[in-house]
């Protein structure tokens, strides 16, 4: 098939499964509504692939340059400069779709089973969740195949939707209404800034077309051809990182993807893990050509990245809710992705989110079999010693647990260790360090919630029997995402390496070559991570020691001395406090921001009645007191008052004509 | 068309006459005032003979014609200012006696004689009985008849009344003044006074036939309405009975 | 056929018209039977309207400039060409469309049937009068976007008013009284100012037009004289705040927006939708229609101060829709703001400012107009519109659920729905406004564009909050429960969904595929816009015609860091390059000219 | 021959007088005299036109405009007659009954 068609088929196919389902699925299709979908995005899976296969082919001889396909002419900007909707197949869009399709299909498949309670009835609202679902993919679909800034914008804006509709899944409860709309505005907020880049590409550029604006900034040059000041392409570059930081959850723009966990959980694995939370690492991948032209943007960018990474970390250390553990590492794994970007290491960034896709969501999905098996209970002080119960689940959580706690030779291994290699290659070292920080605390959390839910003697919360394991719906997925956690890093490594760790192994592989075409320009430029330092592998070493330390500490702490964490929480109080209270951000940003902006409204109305309604009715005061004079004098009822009025009113007017006749 | 000099004479007159009229009107308690009218009165009529004499120019019979309209004007000024409403009904006839008068000189005499018929025979007639039927002077009404009398003495509002109406008329003068005269021819027009009567008769009898029985119709209509409604039982304000509740009037009481 | 697409346009106008005058005369129809009639009667005039476009397509086609209106009537109405007095006047009933008022011609016979239909259930009384009302109303709606001789305009324009007057004052909320006063009054005020405005523009054709001494009206003559010289600065300035008086109070501009949540609130359901969707877009449209062509240096001059209080506008409203409790308000201020958009867009004289502007008419008509039918259906069944005493209605009216959230995301500018496509476009044309990209530099910047942009998340901050506590959250109902009392189901019924999906279906198509509409459109606006900016910039290189010119000309050209030498050519034909080309404007602007006429 | 000039002017003379009578007397029956008056302004005026055009409608109308007199003055009186018994007054301020 041509790329046209593929590129067309690709995200088409799960917006016709999900807007069938959404028309006839309460009616007819009820609890078989996820059929449709599921063939929807099994279909766009084997296009991508097929897809995948086409793009490798032309690799040699393809001009990235002019890669995008034009499908149909979409808004006109001004006398026929039409914007077009255009999609863009290179090798990274490839990346991007066999990651979201095949975690996409994963845990659609999940879903069927968890989307049922234990006699295999659908809950409420089956057939509106798989119509989300589809939704969704179609709208990621569309966000990484867009071949220029506006399609992009609405597929950014498509899943910022879904994901709203989706964590709103269970809108009764008002902490999901409150999550769904939090989430929403301040990806809203992101798309303040990323809307106003737009406009000033637009502005710059004179046109929106990926190709057309990297080869003028390339070229250094704006669109009357002349010099491309640096301010403008950081200002550029800085409003487009604005839009990724409320999409990726970076700080401060965090705070949604936490509360975001109210979804149902395979949506958390889905959007709020393995797919949507990346575009914003796929964006500035996506534009590498114009941050890698401003090292103040880079700057910011790996710093906020290792920010979050290193606070994330230490809020996941303290909560108990295990998908919100797991959302704290998601955000902790996004500022790795952005530290990789910002220290120059695109490929790397774009190798860790595509390890960290499948493991996270593996990770996710092991969580929602647990949720599914506690009744809806995820506290991991209420339940312990699953291990018993659950052994599918356990064996592939711990495996991407593993994983995430960068165990050797595990994907995330390989990738999260690219990433810490760039930036101590880098002038940012201090960066890379920080990385290693959080690798431990990642180690160290990620095991103390094994150890803690799955390990010791089985302790269930009121109400659950026994631990069972879930059905073949759910495990399935687990089990291949979990192979995936192992087995997906090695497309990114050099195999049989002599020279290489552990005398096998050497970084960077297939998929950087891959990958290469679409970077070529910005690597290039400022931070290159040469080969020289992969001689030594001592990095390696050190991060696989760290992770060991990590998950033997965890042990210690949780397994052999129960009493230590309590007593540190004790010891380290107010730290303590401050970590679990999520730095205090949210209440921050309710006081800082929500309040005076809703006491700004209240003023606005407050202003609207009085003040301009006032001067209204002074204003109309005028005539009315006029009128009431008048009425004392003239309008007294009086057939000869109002004879009298006519006749000067007569009078007037006769002579106004005689005067002008 | 009038000279300059006789445009600010017509003012001059007109002025006059304005605050004659003032100081003739009726009010309360200044006895004075009638001196004042009277002195007034006869300067305008003075003044307006000397513009009617301007105007006529050479005129053969311009003493016949300024003495009718001093009447005229003079008897309408009384009627205005008289206090004593039948005072006023009789100044009227003069008026139309001396309107009539004026409209035959100019030979419309069928006009003119219809005019004196139908005034001063019978709308004044009419017009003097209700002036009678209004004014008891019984006993018993005797302070009713000092009210009525009160209103009669004052007048509502003089200073605008005659503002307004001396300015209407100044206007409605302007306008026939600025009229380009030029072509007006005398002959033609003392042509058509010939048979004034025989004409007339001719004219409403075909071409304005229809409205003639129009007018014949509406007469009628008058005077069936005049009937129906001087005939509803009102209650007189000295009855002092209750009264229909408001806009029911006309619904309960049949009226004929 | 032939007959039928003469008179095409008075058709359209008078078929409702004519529809309303039946309805007064049959007074014993019984109401199942006026209201069958009344929609039979729009949807008859919608059919014409499509029809009407269809023929606009094919004049147009046919007409190799393009760049006129087409579906012309003519007729002496007052006055007339045989008039050989010294002044005589000349009032024309002159209709015709172009691509400005078409869509928003179809938009209007579109939206009324769907309002009527609304109206099934929630009118109760004195249905005869009512829906001879709406009729009425839709003719005059109709006249104002057909008309092309100015006190034709106006008078359709100012007839408006009468039906929504006892609209609002008869079938009305509590205080539909005082609401009533209120938007006749203040909408008169300031349409009585821009009636001067007409009849001085009428003067001075009278005085220096090309026809010689006629009294005239016509819009033709009347866009030529600006470009003529016969309006001097001071005078267009005088003109354009006399037309701003009435337009801007109709749309509502910032401080003169204070009748409209009153008006909303106490209208009827379908009162409230066709004072949205329409007639708030008789002002924009009166902007778009009379202001920006006929005075083009007041425009440029004057486009900041409108431009800065459209962008207060968008964030006051925004800002005091938060706020609100009554849902009906809350939709009402989002009027406020978004035609606060619209404005902007339309007076950055940029083709996308223009084009969004045009578009965001006639998106803001579909969204915020079924927002309102939404917001009556809600209060006929719970007969609150208070935020406090509903919630969680998702799980009770499902697929009311779905088409709000649909509608919530028109308004909010989803992407992929057509709220997207005008603001978007609205945005970047104020954007690029001062630069040389696509067209001719305009008069606003990218300081107004930046805090006009955050009224996209002000927008979905005030109706997230509204999609929140309306359909999210527990089920709350009133004590007194659903009414079902009018054949009203507890979801929506087959009616209401008819009426919604249609709308629903236009807003999709217009946010995936604008492209029909907008090659609609262009050639007109791009006319327009010639108009504001070739005009002045004409008149300013012209050393002939220098009265009061400068100050233009410092309008144009001095605006403090830009960097603007001279506007590039500007070429319909020709693709847009954005490069600035050298300075050989008079001999092209020379020719332009001569051909625009 | 007179001027029609004269004749006209007399005619506006009769009706301002009789429009200032209108407005300032009380007495109803003064005022429908008083309009009375304005009419015979009215007809003079008429006699006047015809005579400038040289015809006779004037004088017609003239007829037309006695006949409209007559009528008014006959449902005038009635009315004024009606009115006193009502208020035992002829005074015109004591109906105020037009106040808004």
């Amino acid at each position: 098939m041509e790329l046209k068609t593929l590129a067309i088929w690709i995200p088409l196919l799960p917006l016709i499964g999900a807007a069938l389902v959404g028309l006839i699925g309460l009616r007819w299709l009820k609890d078989r509504s996820h059929w449709l979908v599921l063939i929807g995005v099994g279909l766009s899976l084997v296009f991508a692939l097929l897809l995948f296969q086409q793009v490798r082919q032309d690799a040699a001889d393809v001009d990235l340059s002019a890669a995008s396909i034009v499908l149909y002419e979409w808004i006109d900007a001004g006398e026929g400069s039409w914007l077009n909707v255009s999609v863009r197949t290179d090798p990274l869009t490839c990346v991007m779709l066999f990651t979201v399709l095949s975690v996409s299909l994963m845990v659609v498949v999940y879903s069927v089973g968890y989307m049922r309670d234990h006699h295999g009835h659908a809950e409420r609202g089956y057939e509106r969740f798989f119509a989300f679902l589809g939704l969704f993919v179609f709208s990621m679909c569309m966000l990484v195949l867009a071949g220029n800034f506006l399609l992009l914008y609405l597929g950014w804006e498509l899943v910022g939707l879904s994901s709203y509709l989706l964590i709103g899944f269970y809108y009764e409860k008002p902490s999901a209404a409150a999550a769904a709309k939090k989430a929403f505005l301040v990806n809203r907020i992101g798309d303040f800034g990323f809307g106003l880049g737009i406009f000033l590409i637009y502005l710059t550029f004179g046109t929106l077309d990926y190709a057309a604006v990297f080869s003028m900034v390339e070229a250094g040059a704006d669109a009357t051809g002349e010099v491309l000041s640096t301010g403008r392409i950081t200002t550029i570059a800085l409003l487009l990182f604005c839009g990724a930081m409320g999409k990726s959850a970076q700080l401060p723009l965090h705070v949604w993807l936490p509360d975001a966990m109210e979804g149902p959980t395979p949506v958390s694995a889905l959007i709020h893990a393995a797919t949507m939370v990346t575009a914003g690492v796929y964006m500035v991948a996506r534009c590498c050509v114009i941050f890698a032209a401003s090292p103040v943007a880079m700057w910011i960018v790996g710093s906020i990245g290792a920010a979050t990474a290193l606070f994330a970390a230490t809020i996941a250390l303290t909560q108990f809710d295990m998908k919100r553990i797991l959302a704290y590492s998601t955000l902790s794994q996004l500022g790795y992705m952005f530290l990789g970007l910002g220290v120059g290491a695109f490929d790397s960034a774009i190798f860790h989110l595509y390890t960290h896709a499948f493991f996270k969501a593996c990770l996710f999905l092991g969580a929602g079999s647990v949720m599914h098996a506690m009744a809806g209970e995820i506290d991991i002080r209420r339940f312990s010693g699953l291990k018993r119960g659950m052994p599918i689940t356990y064996w592939t959580f711990l495996i991407a647990g593993l994983a995430l706690a960068g165990f050797p030779l595990l994907s995330a291994f390989w990738s999260k260790d690219e990433i810490i290699h760039a930036a101590l290659a880098g002038p940012m070292w201090w960066l890379g360090w920080i990385g290693l920080l959080t690798a431990l605390l990642t180690a160290f959390y990620t095991f103390r919630m094994i150890f803690v839910a799955f390990h010791g003697e089985e302790r269930l919360p009121k109400g659950v029997e026994h631990a069972h394991e879930s059905g073949r719906w759910m495990t399935v997925p687990l089990m291949v995402l979990a192979v995936g956690a192992v087995f997906a890093g090695y497309v990114g490594v050099t195999l049989f390496e002599t020279s290489g760790f552990l005398w096998l192994f050497e970084p960077e592989g297939a998929f950087h070559e891959f990958l290469a075409p679409v970077f070529a320009e910005a690597v290039a430029a400022p931070v290159a991570h040469e080969a020289e330092a992969h001689g030594s592998h001592w990095l390696m070493w050190l991060s696989a020691g760290l992770a060991a330390f990590g998950i033997y500490t965890a042990w210690f702490f949780y397994r052999r001395r129960p009493t230590i964490p309590m007593a540190i929480a004790l010891a380290s109080g107010s730290i303590y406090r401050l970590f679990y209270n999520k730095y205090y951000v949210d209440e921050l940003y309710e006081l800082a921001l929500v309040r005076p902006l809703r006491r700004f409204g209240d003023f606005c109305h407050g202003v609207d009645r009085f003040v301009i309604n006032g001067i209204l009715w002074i204003v109309a005061g005028v005539p009315k007191a006029i009128g009431f004079g008048l009425k004392g004098w003239q309008q007294q009822g009086a057939l000869q008052g109002y004879a009298l009025g006519m006749l000067i009113g007569l009078l007037v007017i006769v002579w106004w004509v005689l005067t002008n006749a | 068309m009038l000279s300059q000099q006789l445009v600010y004479w017509a003012y001059g007159v007109g002025g006059f006459g304005a605050l004659c009229v003032y100081f003739g009107l009726p009010k309360e308690g200044r006895p004075e005032r009638r001196g004042l009218f009277v002195l007034l009165l006869a300067v305008t009529l003075g003044g307006l003979v000397l513009l009617f004499d301007r105007l006529l120019g050479e005129s053969a019979n311009r003493f016949v014609f300024s003495i009718l309209a001093l009447l005229g004007v003079g008897g309408a000024v009384r009627v205005v200012t008289h206090p004593r409403p039948v005072y006023s009904a009789l100044y009227f006839i003069l008026v139309v006696l001396s309107t009539a008068a004026l409209i035959i000189y100019v030979g419309a005499e069928f006009l003119g004689v219809a005019l004196v018929i139908v005034y001063a025979g019978a709308i004044l007639v009419t017009y003097v009985f209700v002036i009678m039927l209004s004014q008891q002077s019984t006993e018993a009404t005797e302070s009713r008849f000092a009210s009525v009398l009160d209103y009669d003495r004052s007048a509502r509002e003089p200073v605008w009344a005659v503002l307004a109406g001396f300015i209407l008329m100044a206007t409605v003068a302007a306008i026939i003044v600025k009229r380009d005269w030029s072509d007006w021819d005398e002959v033609s027009a003392a042509a058509m006074t010939e048979k004034n009567t025989l004409e007339l008769g001719k004219m409403l009898m075909t071409e304005f036939a229809i409205s003639v029985e129009l007018a014949g119709v509406l007469l009628m209509v008058a005077m069936i309405g005049a009937i129906a409604v001087a005939k509803k039982r009102i209650p007189h304000a000295s009855d002092a009975v209750e009264s229909p509740p408001r806009g029911e009037v006309g619904k309960t009481v049949d009226p004929f | 056929m032939s007959w039928l697409s003469d008179h095409i346009l008075s058709l359209v106008i008078f078929l409702p018209v004519v529809g309303a005058a039946i309805l007064f005369v049959f007074a014993s129809w019984d109401a199942v039977l006026v209201r069958r009639w009344a929609l039979g009667v729009s949807l008859l005039t919608l059919l014409l309207a499509v029809m009407a476009s269809v023929l606009f397509v094919q004049e147009r086609a046919q007409n190799t400039s393009k760049s006129d209106y087409c579906l012309v009537e003519k007729m002496n109405w007052v006055g007339g060409d045989d008039d050989t007095g010294a002044r005589a006047v000349k009032v024309q009933y002159k209709l015709g469309v172009d691509g400005i008022s078409l869509p928003l011609v179809v938009l209007t016979a579109f939206l009324t049937p769907l309002a009527i239909w609304g109206s099934f259930t929630g009118i109760q009384t004195r249905h005869r009068e009512y829906y001879a009302l709406m009729l009425l109303l839709l003719g005059a709606m109709l006249g104002v976007f057909c008309a092309r001789d100015l006190l034709l305009f106006y008078i359709f324009f100012e007839f408006t008013l009468i039906p929504l007057y006892f609209l609002i004052g008869i079938w009305g909320g509590s205080q539909r009284q005082k609401a009533a006063n209120m938007f006749f009054i203040y909408t008169l005020t300031g349409s009585l100012l821009t009636f001067a405005g007409v009849i001085y523009l009428g003067w001075k054709a009278s005085i220096c037009g090309a026809t010689g001494h006629v009294f005239t009206f016509d819009l033709d003559e009347l866009y030529g004289l600006a470009s003529a010289g016969a309006l001097s600065s001071t005078e267009q300035w005088w003109l354009f705040v006399a037309f701003f008086a009435g337009f801007a109070i109709k749309v509502p501009l910032f401080p003169f927006h204070t009748w409209l949540p009153l008006a909303h609130v106490e209208a009827p359901t379908a009162g409230s939708v066709i004072l949205a969707a329409i007639l708030l877009k008789l002002g924009t449209y009166g902007f778009l229609r009379l202001s920006l062509p006929m005075l083009p240096g007041a425009t440029i001059e004057l486009a900041p101060a409108i431009g800065m209080l459209a962008v207060i506008g968008i964030i006051y409203g925004a800002v005091a829709a938060w706020v609100q409790s009554d849902v009906k308000k809350l939709v009402a201020y989002s009027s406020v703001s978004h035609l606060g958009f619209c404005l902007l867009g339309m007076f950055c004289l940029k083709m996308a400012g223009l084009t969004g502007s045009l578009l965001y008419m006639i998106n803001h008509g579909l969204s915020t107009g079924a927002l309102f039918l939404i917001v009556g259906m809600i209060y006929e069944r719970y007969h609150t519109r208070e935020m406090s005493e509903i919630g969680g209605l998702a799980r009770k009216m499902p697929i009311m659920a779905f088409f709000l959230i649909v509608f919530t995301m028109s308004s909010i500018g989803l992407p992929g729905l057509n709220g997207f496509v005008s603001e978007f476009l609205v945005l970047l044309g104020t954007f690029i406004s001062a630069t040389e990209i696509n067209s001719k530099p305009g008069p606003l910047g990218i300081w107004y564009a930046v805090p006009a942009a955050s009224g996209i998340l002000l927008g979905a901050i005030y109706m997230l909050h509204m999609v929140r506590r309306v359909l999210f959250g527990p089920v709350k109902e009133p004590a007194h429960g659903f009414d079902g009392s009018a054949g009203l189901t507890q979801d929506l019924t087959k009616r209401e969904i008819g009426i919604l999906a249609p709308i629903a279906l236009c807003c999709l198509f217009l946010g995936v595929y604008p492209k029909p509409v907008m090659q609609v459109m262009e050639p007109d606006l791009a006319r327009g816009l010639n108009h504001v900016v070739w005009e002045t910039v004409a008149e300013a290189d012209d050393p002939e015609t220098t009265g009061g010119l400068d100050s233009r000309r410092a309008a144009i050209t001095d605006r403090p860091g830009e960097r603007l030498s001279r506007p590039p050519v500007y070429d319909l034909k020709e693709p847009i390059r954005p490069t600035g080309q050298p300075s050989r404007l008079p001999s092209h602007l020379a020719s332009a000219n001569g051909g625009d006429e | 021959m007179a001027h029609p000039t004269s004749l006209m002017i007399i005619g506006a003379i009769l009706f301002g007088l009789g429009a200032t009578g209108f407005l300032t007397r009380r007495n109803m029956i003064v005022m429908f005299l008083c309009t009375e008056i304005m009419f015979q302004g009215v007809l003079v005026n008429l006699v006047g036109m015809g005579m400038m055009h040289g015809n006779l409608e004037g004088q017609v109308l003239g007829i037309f405009v006695l006949v409209i007199a007559a009528v008014e003055a006959g449902l005038g009186l009635a009315i004024v007659v009606m009115m006193y018994r009502r208020r035992g007054t002829l005074d015109a301020e004591s109906w105020r009954q037009m106040r808004g």
